[in-house]
């Protein structure tokens, strides 16, 4: 891979944050998989929309209303685009985690009999089958599970290599005819392996199960065409890739979205209301009730044009020569156990790891100490970390905006980590 | 643009007059089509009587509640498609909405138009388009159904 | 009533929006029940945090997440104590339609079943009565709807007179044994007036029926107390209060959000997470799955503490008065037909109405060329509407920032579009 | 404040010394609790053993896993409050959680928490005072169930 092209001080200049101090020292910041620095293009834009533009969307005559309308159908066709989907495929919602409650609670709602009448295909009968993997982050295994547990039907795990690649033997043998739903990461935020779409989506789709997918850790990180890869819906959250919170966006195939009862009802979703009975709109607007994150789209919309403006191709080749200093430097400190240590897979910028003899938040205060910031505990993956017989690791993750330099401050800083506890040679 | 260039007098007159309101009775060659705006509650419901042989349009009638823009744009329909060919009027309701979409830039014919040619206007206000667009699209709903 | 003590024109002078023009003329901004304007001290609330503390919550060690985490525990509180409650009743939601379906949800997952042994008592059996009003926004009438639809449950409405006021006669003959959730709103979007609360919450407790708010109309405009009201749940939204989109609370007694079953599942409302079961935190944690509305929090906090520094009392009284001015005016102009015009009822400063013989979509049009930014349509509240013969209406709605001459060009205005559509004298 | 003195020696030493480590027979009158910190996944189960009259504390026994400030804490913990007044150890861990919910206002003595006092430093590092507090939580617990 040729090396990195990136004007790196020029991005870095971009993120105000960035030149912050930590604890006396000049900040690192190695936590973007929890959530992102925003640039101050992103910040901008929701700042000029309420100053200048303010008003709720989707509703009333006032030329107010029509300008918001428009930044905000803009936002979404400008995001939809970043995903390779049309705007009608792209439901916006809170972040991934409503996005995958959505999900798992329109199916069952078609169980309960809700939603037009196509809407029935989604129904679960006792003794269907969902199928997630053990890699899952909480937000992604929850919802399948409570849907299991309200409507009988069974949840079933795909396993994991040792190495952190998915076992597709066991994927092969967990999907079969009752199979109605795969629900998986592309990339899980603790491993940073990028998994088999293709491979997952051609199983369940001959099982004929509806596939989820939780692009989270992927959307920030590397080019993302959701229609190529063929999955039936997928989940990503804005403030991971450069934008604000409380705002994500659920992409739906056209014929899942247009059969999908709605999940959260009120206003601007619907056609008639009446005393007893409602009709409700066409996607997107069925899935989105209520008045809208209409600033945070149009933050979220400046987020992926700054993205594109750099190339998700050139992003994804930075970050993979930052995840190779990371990786190959954590390999040559003693004591390091990287989860997920496959070789040869895809990735992005981000190791999980254990210091052995140092409990993850007493490494993670030592670093935190030295203007490190990474994150410790577990990531929202317990049953993950249960699986590598832990209970908590330490996660550095980088983004487009971390340099070579800031990887070598991590690695000296985690070489010195067992010294300071008194442990190991 | 001015409220006047918006709200033109002709406009204000059909909106009272409503050429066609009422429905004609649904005998065969007939296709009826309810449309409605579901951001102001407005509805339309359109009637088309085609000729015995079902090539072209007969007469056109609708009955509903909406805006001057959406009543005045009903009106100005009726008289405009009695009589013509089916694949004109379809043609027609494409042109009305490449215009009344263009947002200002492509203006509406007064020789192709007649009447609802005054709705140019309409095009600069997005929020109003689909008031003037309602009587066309149950039109063309209309027309889809009794294929 | 005193007149009123504020300073406008400092207040104003908070609000860069308001500065604006409108189709060439000054702004008028009378469409506050829709989305108010936010004051530069939340935007910069939002800012800061942005630029200086960024990270993810309740997650990991590094300093920065642990001031986070304290600057939105603290926004907690601010936004608690703003409704008179602790800040551990107070749930973070994405809005008052979020909230609701949350109410809704968490019911019908009690009814599932699912939840602590304590949840049963939230459980619905078919027959069991839901009760809102005729008056509901659709955010309050359909999620009930929806919960009725899915459980066998019955919903009944409590009628409205002909003036706006509720008609207890009929809330007295409509809640029963049979009821189990009596939801209205303190004050309707469309009628302005403030209901009988009290009446209503010892009618639905004697019925041992479940209470709930919606109180997206009164928390920015009048002194609130939700526990001294005896509600059990109550919601707003935060972009209606001078603060940020996609933030709202839910306020819940804590002996009801103890027993109350999670709605969305995810990270961060757990305690142990099994790939087949899970256990969940107390509230309010057990509620807010996945990254919080960290920065929106903050803009929240900033909201309310701009509210209080002027006094909701005096908030109130200057809205008051605005109505007043309001309401005299239309009512003096021919051809106008105000919607639930009760003399001596309670009111924040909104008055819906129609102009007889002009579409509410004409009329807001004319308005808008004056630069004057109304809200016509149903208002998603099309029940109501239908109650009262029409299908739309027109909405003025003041809130703490507009002035008695804002009132009087309104006035105005509406005097002007009969005569500009060549209707009636 | 310097990692230094977060991490005195004292506590690595009790960290990795872990004195009470290990569950004592469940005999009356003896209670235990378990207690968990959501965050981090760290976990203590914790058992105390009274005095025949219930009026003490015997012993103080635990297990768990978790980062060196709360393995310390457990440790420095158990050699406190063995043979202590069951009001006296309800007073010490009143005590101890307003010192560490101070932010580094309210210290912790020598005299009365012994090596526990190196705790101190704690209190300014709020993400971790859950951390110190989970064994002195998990005995309250205990106390309370053995009423
Ligand atoms: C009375 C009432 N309830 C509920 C809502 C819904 O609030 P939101 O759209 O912010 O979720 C609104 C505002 O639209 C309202 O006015
Ligand atoms: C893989 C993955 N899925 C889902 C989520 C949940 O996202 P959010 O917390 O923004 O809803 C996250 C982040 O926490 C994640 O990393």
């Amino acid at each position: 891979m040729s090396s990195t092209t990136l004007d790196l001080a020029a991005i870095r200049a971009d993120f105000p944050f960035l030149a912050s101090e930590l604890n006396g020292h000049p900040l690192v910041y190695l936590d973007s998989a929890a959530t992102s620095q925003k640039p101050q293009a992103v910040i901008d834009a929701e700042v000029d929309f309420l100053r200048t533009t303010n008003a709720a969307v989707h509703r009333g005559a006032h030329t107010l209303a029509a300008e918001a309308t428009e930044l905000f159908e803009d936002a979404r066709a400008t995001v939809a685009g970043f995903v390779g989907a049309q705007p009608e495929s792209l439901v916006w919602t809170s972040g991934a985690t409503a996005g995958l409650n959505l999900a798992a609670y329109a199916i069952g709602n078609a169980t309960a009999g809700r939603g037009l009448p196509a809407s029935a295909r989604f129904a679960l009968r006792p003794g269907d089958e969902l199928v997630v993997t053990e890699t899952e982050h909480h937000a992604n295994l929850l919802p399948w599970q409570e849907l299991a547990a309200r409507t009988g039907a069974v949840l079933r795990h795909i396993a994991v290599h040792d190495d952190g690649t998915l076992d597709l033997e066991s994927a092969a043998s967990v999907i079969g005819p009752r199979t109605r739903v795969v629900a998986f990461p592309h990339v899980s935020n603790v491993l940073g392996i990028v998994n088999p779409v293709a491979e997952l989506v051609a199983m369940a789709r001959d099982a004929g199960a509806l596939t989820v997918l939780d692009a989270c850790q992927s959307a920030p990180h590397l080019p993302l065409d959701l229609p190529a890869l063929g999955v039936d819906l997928a989940v990503f959250s804005g403030h991971k890739m450069l934008g604000p919170y409380a705002m994500g966006g659920l992409y739906g195939r056209a014929d899942v979205l247009a059969d999908l009862p709605p999940f959260l009802v009120g206003g601007s979703m619907i056609t008639r209301v009446g005393l007893d009975e409602s009709e409700y709109l066409p996607p997107p607007q069925r899935f989105e009730a209520g008045t809208q994150p209409v600033s945070q789209a149009i933050g979220l919309a400046a987020a992926v044009r700054y993205l594109d403006g750099i190339g998700m191709d050139a992003v994804h080749a930075h970050e993979v020569r930052l995840e190779r200093r990371m990786r190959e430097g954590l390999r040559s400190i003693p004591g390091i156990r990287l989860l997920g240590d496959a070789d040869g897979a895809g990735r992005v910028a981000l190791c999980a790891f254990e210091v052995e003899g140092v409990h993850a938040h007493d490494a993670g205060q030592f670093l935190d100490a030295r203007g490190i910031a990474v994150r410790v505990g577990h990531h929202c993956a317990q049953p993950l970390h249960r699986r590598f017989g832990m209970t908590a690791s330490m996660r550095a993750s980088a983004a487009v905006y971390n340099t070579d330099g800031e990887i070598d401050e991590l690695l000296d800083a985690v070489s010195g980590i067992r010294g300071f506890f008194g442990v190991g040679a | 643009m001015s409220l006047e260039s918006l709200y033109q007098e002709l406009i204000l007159d059909h909106s009272k007059a409503r050429d066609g309101y009422g429905l004609a009775a649904d005998e065969a060659p007939t296709a009826t089509s309810h449309q409605h705006n579901p951001v102001c509650g407005d509805d339309i419901t359109l009637r088309v009587r085609l000729t015995s042989d079902g090539g072209a349009v007969r007469d056109v009638t609708w009955e509903g509640s909406g805006c001057s823009i959406s009543q005045a744009s009903a009106s100005m329909l009726t008289g405009l498609v009695d009589g013509m060919p089916r694949e004109d009027a379809s043609a027609l309701i494409d042109g009305f909405r490449t215009a009344l979409r263009s947002r200002g830039t492509v203006p509406l014919d007064e020789e192709t138009f007649g009447d609802a040619a005054a709705l140019s206007g309409v095009s600069k206000y997005t929020a109003r388009v689909k008031c003037a667009m309602l009587a066309w699209v149950a039109l063309e709903d209309a027309l889809a159904r009794a294929e």
